[in-house]
């Protein structure tokens, strides 16, 4: 089988195809002129960027309409190819692939960059750099479309790539901060760490295919040339996994996408809601039916146990924003999880209307934080400070802010999976298929709809305190109602371009777009379309079977399964509304002190399950305590020793300045750390003198004609 | 005829006392005189092989491994007193400020 | 006899190498390895290459010895004290330089140079064979002939830039 | 007296003066090299740009040659020149590379401030480096292997000095130094290599006797090209001496010496893998010994290159890291290997050029000579800064750049020798290699990091010039190398089909 396929037949562009192709290099030309124009041209260079993402979303309605539940276009041409004098070497392909799958997700981001785009006009006003954020989201969406269009793993890899240092760059915006940066850095380096796998999947697949083109590998797997049971594949299915666990924030990469918020809240709605961290999950869609069944379990569990620990940690956040960040853990691991169990429309239909309440409550969360930030410096001239993010300084927001109030409770609703929402749908369908493939399997696999139904109750608890913090109860921003209320009539009422985004994405969070029965998802559009995409797979293929028997026999469960979710939801929801009701309207200070006498579970919450420590703990303060003793013992024993420990006097000095880099810039990475000590020891070998390197050169010799030779 | 083994044996034992000469001594000249130790070593090497070809293409070998030895020895030199200059002082000991 | 008075100069040139360890002083040093070289000139004449060995005496003791003794004077500042030189680095270096000797040793030892195949060809060369090295400098080795006296000349060059007292523009 | 044959002597003469046409380049630069001899005797303060116009004319017109013999050599094959030099298409092609380098350095030398003393002396020194490196990567004989590397090499020793600094001149003495010993330890191989099969010419006879020897020797010469390859364990001069030298001058050695080694170092591989003259203890081999040194330049590069300060010593390391890479390549000999290694060349020379054009632009407009210095050179500069971003993304080796591309050729060339020989150390090599691209991120993007994401120390400077020349200039390499990532078989379908000897 091995380089039987090398040789792709160019497939020729059709005007669908090209249409595609622009809608791919819109987002570039974008950047590419906010990037060229100069600083002082900037209003039109932006408006001409909003506009860009206007004909964008266009351009992508008329493709999802032409392609949707029609026949798919894919278009290809050589990439380029490596030829060898005896034989044809191996040919690189790249191309487009529209389907139900791709276009649905061109919806996605077409439809929320714009109006993040639209969003950030009033939101980035007054930023210096709002010229530079313009073309960083450019780029980004660029990318992000370019996973979604390409049809090949290689192109993937490289836009996913390109994916990971536009969110870095973005996540570092506001690079003055220097928590922003590591922040950057984090999810930077949790992304390689993903990528890894993710290459040396491909290399796998390109080992025993010769090709990464993925219609090529479907049609290995539907003509039952696929090897099952595979070591090598199962290695392959698990390192593209990884891939994904380091994009959808799956355990044990998490921890970058807390820190992330660090960027401007805009963003966070377009990349850490409704598409970067998707990316993972529509790479695992892309290549389900290829997964072997070892790696769909462990996906599953990976998926459930994210699922629960993201719930748990956003339980007692008092950010607004991570209360976002960690639900979004949580969710995506949801449609991890629903892959894993088979429930491949399911999951995706998770993502479409995760995308949009996610993206509404970001949106919502970045609209009340504008308000007070601009009354941070009106009150501060009082000697009143607050954190315009902190939710115990917030409270009675509904009467100042009520649009953003029903936004945020239609969404937050949608998010608990409450009924006649969106969210209500897709949960749904999850739940189910998760409770089947427990009870397929039995023993221990009942773990995951376990660990599923949980997570539902916490849903409805963190996002139940979370809107009775903000909205409900009264103001705790200043001691007295009259001095806010004064506060409050100097605000600035929100602009059209922020309400705008906010209406659209509340109604795309409400059930009645996606199907016509509110209440059952089975028959909507959504669903049976992406069923579509799976039709010409191979019976044998073991994702198809499961999302077969889940197809056949999800509706004898349905009605069961949804009235215990919602039950769920209730219970989560009173028990929030018992602990922060409007009738206890607890003051700041007791909010404060609360947390300070937290239970084991808050703190746990609190430093999701502290796994940054953690991490701390295994990789930098083993290094660290070393690096204290070597400097007592130069400062005790070096100074009469000069002399004789001459070398070991080069690797002390070089530690003891880690040491100090080390205390100085405390958030340097672990990774680079580690690494950091290896190079300080090779480069010790560069002592400046040239008769040790005389030696060392000597020395490399001898051991080369030892080792080799004798 | 004196027997090859003899000429190649005092070449390895003049190879490995220039190298220690370039190692061992502080001073940048007499180093500069290990490098031509090793370099006569091997030219030791090719005169003697030299012996049994009909092209004598060691010899001539040899013949430009001695430019070669002075031109590398003028530049060398020209640096050695620039760096004294310098360093005031030809120590490579003390000519340590490149490192890391 | 010719085999006695190779072990001679072969012997005197390992010791005046080994001088040129042991010497502190850079002149000796330096007039160690003028009788070295000599010593291997003589050698060169045992292997049957009279004209290598004038080049010898000639570039090398008389050139390339000079200039380094020049270079000694000009880079040490001449008082009452002799040149005076220390050593470091001690044991590494013998311990390398001695392992880099038994190892080539034992390659050697095993070697049987009368069996290789090009060698038993038998082939004793001409006493005297300048006119033999003239032809081929200006035939077969015309092309590193050419080149050599690019490299001599750009040599030249270098040393004359870089050994130049002042400059301008520091 | 010995009877001269006359008449074969005269054959050989006639045969001498036909094979002129075939070096008729390489007359044309020490032509080159005469006049600026001649130039030298000018004021050098006046003419420095009018003799930089003359030489960088001569360049070009030799590039012109070279392109002419790139077609001849791609219709008639493999040429051998009196048994000393051998002219074939991949050699040809560094050739050219080489001399628009080399061209590229002389406009980058025009702010040089020893220039304006000794312009005349630096272009012959340059040349001769040019002209070495060009016959480095033509020489099929000991010989001329040894004269064309030291005439590289002793050209090199005096450019290191031309900063006329302390630090320069102390770059320069190491650097001679450590090289004299580098080409003693190699000329002494080659003495036994001569002794062993009798002949300097490649394509050395198989020996009856002292393969053990035989192989020693290998290993001293292998030492010799390391050294211009600068490749563990002969890599210890880099960093002192790219430090030491103007940058100008480190670009060329970055990119000239470095491609001419490994060059070289093909040329003997396959000599080695033909006559199996490793093959000794068991299953080692040449391929292990190459992809050994390779794991381990690759782990010193990077590793060293993590907490440098400086710049130009940060390059150097990484430049020993892409040594690992050419060496792996060598390793993982075949006509891919050896075409993905060519494409590799010319990637990192178009890389390593706009990365040093950058460096000394940032160095006399700015004054920038620590990494810190780079401090928020995005605000003043926000151009340059980006030119610098992709090219630095490139050296990581990341889409959407070529250097992602010659990367991934190497990769699948060893991928493709570990199917063909199933020697294990090919694949652990390209798992080092893997893991390497990704610890170079830490040291490559701190540039970038600095540029963009550190506040500028101080207002006072001037903003950027709009669009200086140089910048175009390298907007144009920058171009090339986002261009040969979507189109590679541009560069690539010159390397099919063409002869390859090596």
């Amino acid at each position: 089988m091995e380089n039987s396929m090398n040789h792709l037949q160019d497939i020729p562009f059709t005007p669908l195809a090209y249409m595609a192709m622009a809608v791919l290099l819109l987002p570039l030309l974008s950047f590419v002129v906010l990037a060229i124009l100069p600083q002082r041209w900037k209003r039109p260079a932006i408006a001409l960027g909003i506009l860009f993402s206007a004909i964008n979303v266009l351009l992508g309605s008329y493709l999802f309409s032409q392609i949707w539940e029609a026949e798919a276009v894919h278009a290809r041409t050589q990439w380029f190819s490596l030829s060898l004098l005896d034989k044809e070497g191996p040919t690189f392909t790249a191309g487009i692939l529209l389907g139900n799958l791709s276009v649905l997700m061109v919806m996605v981001v077409t439809v929320v960059a714009f109006l993040v785009h639209l969003f950030s006009l009033a939101y980035m006003a007054s930023d210096k750099g709002i010229k530079r954020y313009y073309a960083f989201l450019g780029l980004f969406t660029f990318a992000m479309l370019g996973i979604v269009l390409s049809d090949n793993l290689m192109l993937i890899f490289c836009f996913w790539e390109l994916v990971g240092l536009s969110s870095y760059l973005l996540i570092g915006f506001w690079y003055q901060k220097d928590t922003a940066v590591a922040a950057g850095k984090k999810a930077f380096l949790a992304n390689r760490i993903g990528d890894l796998g993710f290459l040396m999947g491909l290399m796998i697949f390109w080992a025993y295919f010769g090709t990464l083109d993925l219609e090529v590998l479907h049609a290995f797997q539907k003509e039952g040339n696929w090897p099952t049971g595979e070591l090598w594949l199962t290695v392959a299915g698990i390192g593209i996994f990884f891939g994904a666990v380091g994009k959808s924030a799956q355990f044990p990469l998490q921890v970058w996408l807390p820190d992330a918020m660090e960027g401007p809240t805009p963003v966070s709605a377009l990349i850490h809601a409704a598409t970067m961290v998707a990316a993972g999950v529509f790479l695992l869609a892309r290549v389900f039916l290829l997964l072997e069944v070892d790696v769909l379990t462990f996906i599953a569990y990976t998926g459930a146990i994210t699922a629960f620990m993201g719930a748990i940690a956003a339980l007692y956040q008092q950010d607004i924003k991570k209360v976002l960040a960690f639900s979004t853990i949580s969710q995506l691991g949801y449609m991890v999880m629903g892959m894993g169990v088979g429930a491949y429309g399911a999951s995706l239909f998770h993502l479409l209307t995760h995308a949009a309440f996610k993206a509404c409550l970001f949106l919502s969360a970045g609209a009340i934080i504008h308000v007070l930030h601009g009354l941070e410096k009106k009150l501060g001239e009082d000697g009143i400070y607050i954190d315009p993010q902190d939710m115990r300084s917030m409270g009675g927001l509904r009467r100042y802010l009520p649009t953003v109030f029903i936004t945020y409770i239609l969404s937050a609703f949608a998010l608990i999976g409450l009924p006649l929402f969106s969210g209500f749908l897709s949960k749904d369908a999850l739940l189910t298929g998760a409770a089947l493939w427990g009870m397929e399997q039995g023993g221990a696999a009942y773990l995951v709809p376990l660990l599923a139904f949980i997570t539902v109750a916490l849903t409805a608890y963190y996002m139940g305190r979370q809107l009775l913090l903000v909205f409900f109860g009264t103001s705790r921003m200043a001691p007295d109602s009259d001095k806010v209320a004064a506060v409050w009539q100097q605000s600035q009422p929100l602009p059209w371009t922020m309400k705008l985004p906010l209406w659209v994405l509340a109604l795309g969070s409400t059930a009645f777009v996606f199907s016509l029965n509110p209440v059952d998802a089975t028959h909507s559009w959504v669903l049976q379309g992406l069923y579509a995409t799976l039709n010409s797979a191979n019976p044998l293929s073991i994702g198809y079977k499961q999302q077969m028997s889940i197809v056949a026999q999800g509706h004898h469960y349905h009605t069961f399964i949804s009235l215990i979710s919602v039950g769920l939801a209730i219970i989560g929801l009173y028990l929030s509304y018992r602990r922060y009701g409007a009738k206890k309207n607890p003051s700041k200070g007791q909010l404060v002190e609360g947390e300070r006498a937290a239970p084991f579970l808050a703190k746990l919450s609190l430093n999701n399950w502290y796994l940054d420590t953690i991490y701390d703990k295994v990789f930098v303060r083993t290094v660290l305590f070393k690096s204290k003793t070597l400097q007592n013992f130069e400062v005790r024993v070096l100074d009469r020793f000069i002399d004789i420990f001459a070398v070991s006097q080069v690797v002390l000095a070089h530690a003891v300045s880690i040491f100090d880099r080390w205390v100085v810039d405390g958030g340097v990475n672990v990774t680079a750390y580690a690494v950091g000590l290896v190079g300080k020891w090779s480069r010790s070998i560069q002592g400046g003198k040239v008769q040790s390197y005389f030696l060392w050169v000597l020395m490399g010799v001898v051991l080369i004609v030892l080792f080799f030779l004798f | 005829m004196i027997p090859i083994e003899h000429f190649v044996l005092l070449s390895a034992a003049l190879l490995c006392i220039g190298l220690l000469i370039v190692i061992i001594k502080k001073n940048a000249i007499v180093v500069l005189m290990g490098i031509e130790l090793i370099l006569n070593a091997s030219n030791i090497n090719l005169v003697a092989f030299a012996r049994y070809d009909p092209s004598i293409q060691g010899q001539l070998f040899t013949l430009f491994v001695i430019i070669v030895a002075a031109a590398e020895a003028a530049v060398a030199l020209a640096i050695v007193v620039r760096v004294y200059s310098y360093f005031k002082s030809s120590d490579l000991d003390r000519i340590k400020e490149l490192k890391g | 006899m010719e085999l006695y008075l190779f072990y001679v100069f072969a012997a005197l040139a390992l010791v005046s190498a080994l001088v040129i360890i042991f010497t502190k002083n850079v002149l000796y040093a330096a007039f160690a390895l003028v009788l070295t070289l000599l010593c291997i000139a003589a050698v060169y004449v045992y292997a049957m290459a009279p004209f290598i060995a004038v080049i010898q005496i000639i570039v090398y003791i008389g050139g390339v010895l000079v200039l380094m003794i020049f270079g000694m004077m000009l880079t040490n500042r001449l008082s009452n004290k002799s040149l005076l030189t220390e050593h470091h680095y001690i044991p590494q270096g013998l311990v390398l330089t001695t392992a880099l000797f038994v190892l080539i040793y034992k390659a050697l030892s095993g070697v049987n140079f009368s069996g290789l195949s090009w060698m038993k060809e038998g082939f004793a060369p001409a006493e005297d064979n300048i006119q033999q090295i003239g032809v081929y400098l200006m035939s077969d080795y015309i092309l590193p002939f050419e080149v050599a006296a690019v490299l001599l000349l750009s040599a030249l060059i270098g040393a004359l830039v870089l050994s130049q007292r002042k400059e301008r523009y520091p | 007296m010995k009877h001269i044959d006359i008449e074969s002597l005269g054959l050989k003469l006639e045969r001498i003066l036909t094979y002129g046409q075939y070096i008729l380049p390489e007359f044309l630069l020490v032509s080159g090299i005469l006049v600026a001899l001649l130039l030298a005797l000018l004021p050098a303060e006046k003419n420095r740009y009018l003799s930089s116009a003359i030489v960088l004319l001569v360049l070009v017109a030799v590039a012109v040659l070279y392109g002419f013999q790139w077609v001849d050599t791609y219709r008639t094959g493999v040429k051998s020149l009196l048994g000393m030099l051998r002219l074939h298409t991949a050699a040809v092609t560094l050739k050219l590379l080489f001399t628009l380098t080399t061209a590229a350095v002389v406009l980058l030398s025009l702010r040089l401030s020893s220039l304006r003393q000794y312009v005349g002396e630096y272009l012959v020194l340059l040349l001769t480096a040019l002209l070495g490196a060009v016959l480095m990567v033509m020489s099929s004989n000991l010989l001329m292997t040894y004269l064309s590397i030291e005439m590289v090499s002793i050209a090199s020793y005096a450019l290191t000095g031309f900063a006329f600094t302390k630090k320069s001149a102390e770059g320069g003495l190491k650097y001679i130094l450590f090289g004299a010993v580098a080409s003693g330890l190699m000329l002494y191989g080659m003495s036994l290599h001569y002794g062993l099969t009798g002949s300097l010419e490649l394509g050395f006879r198989a020996v009856s006797e002292g393969e053990l020897l035989l192989s020693f020797g290998s290993i001293l010469m292998l030492g010799g090209f390391l050294f211009k390859l600068a490749a563990v364990p002969f890599h210890v001069w880099a960093p002192d001496v790219y430090e030491a030298a103007p940058t100008p001058v480190t670009a060329f050695f970055s990119i000239v010496p470095k491609i001419a080694g490994m060059a070289v170092l093909v040329t003997y591989t396959r000599i080695f893998l033909e006559v199996d003259m490793l093959l000794l203890s068991g299953q080692e081999t040449v391929r292990t010994l190459l992809a050994t040194l390779a794991i381990l330049s690759l782990l010193l590069g990077n590793f060293s290159a993590i907490w440098q300060s400086d710049p130009k010593r940060l390059l150097a390391y990484s430049g020993i890291a892409h040594s690992g890479f050419l060496l792996a390549g060598i390793a993982a000999f075949s006509h891919l290997g050896i075409k993905s290694l060519l494409f590799y060349a010319v990637i990192y020379a178009i890389m390593n050029l706009a990365a040093f054009a950058l460096l000394h632009w940032a160095e006399y407009r700015y004054g920038i000579r620590r990494i810190e210095d780079f401090k928020g050179l995005s605000q003043k500069a926000p151009f340059g800064s980006l030119l610098l971003l992709v090219v630095m993304v490139a050296l990581t080796g990341l889409p959407p750049t070529a250097g992602f591309t010659a990367k991934l050729f190497v990769f699948m060339s060893l991928w493709d020798a570990y199917g063909q020989t199933g020697e294990s150390i090919l694949l652990w090599l390209l798992v080092f290699a893997l893991v390497n691209t990704l610890i170079a991120l830490f040291y490559y993007l701190k540039i970038p990091y600095f540029v963009y994401f550190k506040p500028m120390k101080d207002n006072g400077q001037a903003q950027e010039k709009p669009l200086s020349s140089l910048h175009m200039a390298v907007m144009v390499l920058v171009l090339f190398l986002l261009m040969l990532f979507f189109k590679p078989e541009w560069l690539m379908d010159f390397f099919n089909n063409a002869s390859f000897v090596f």
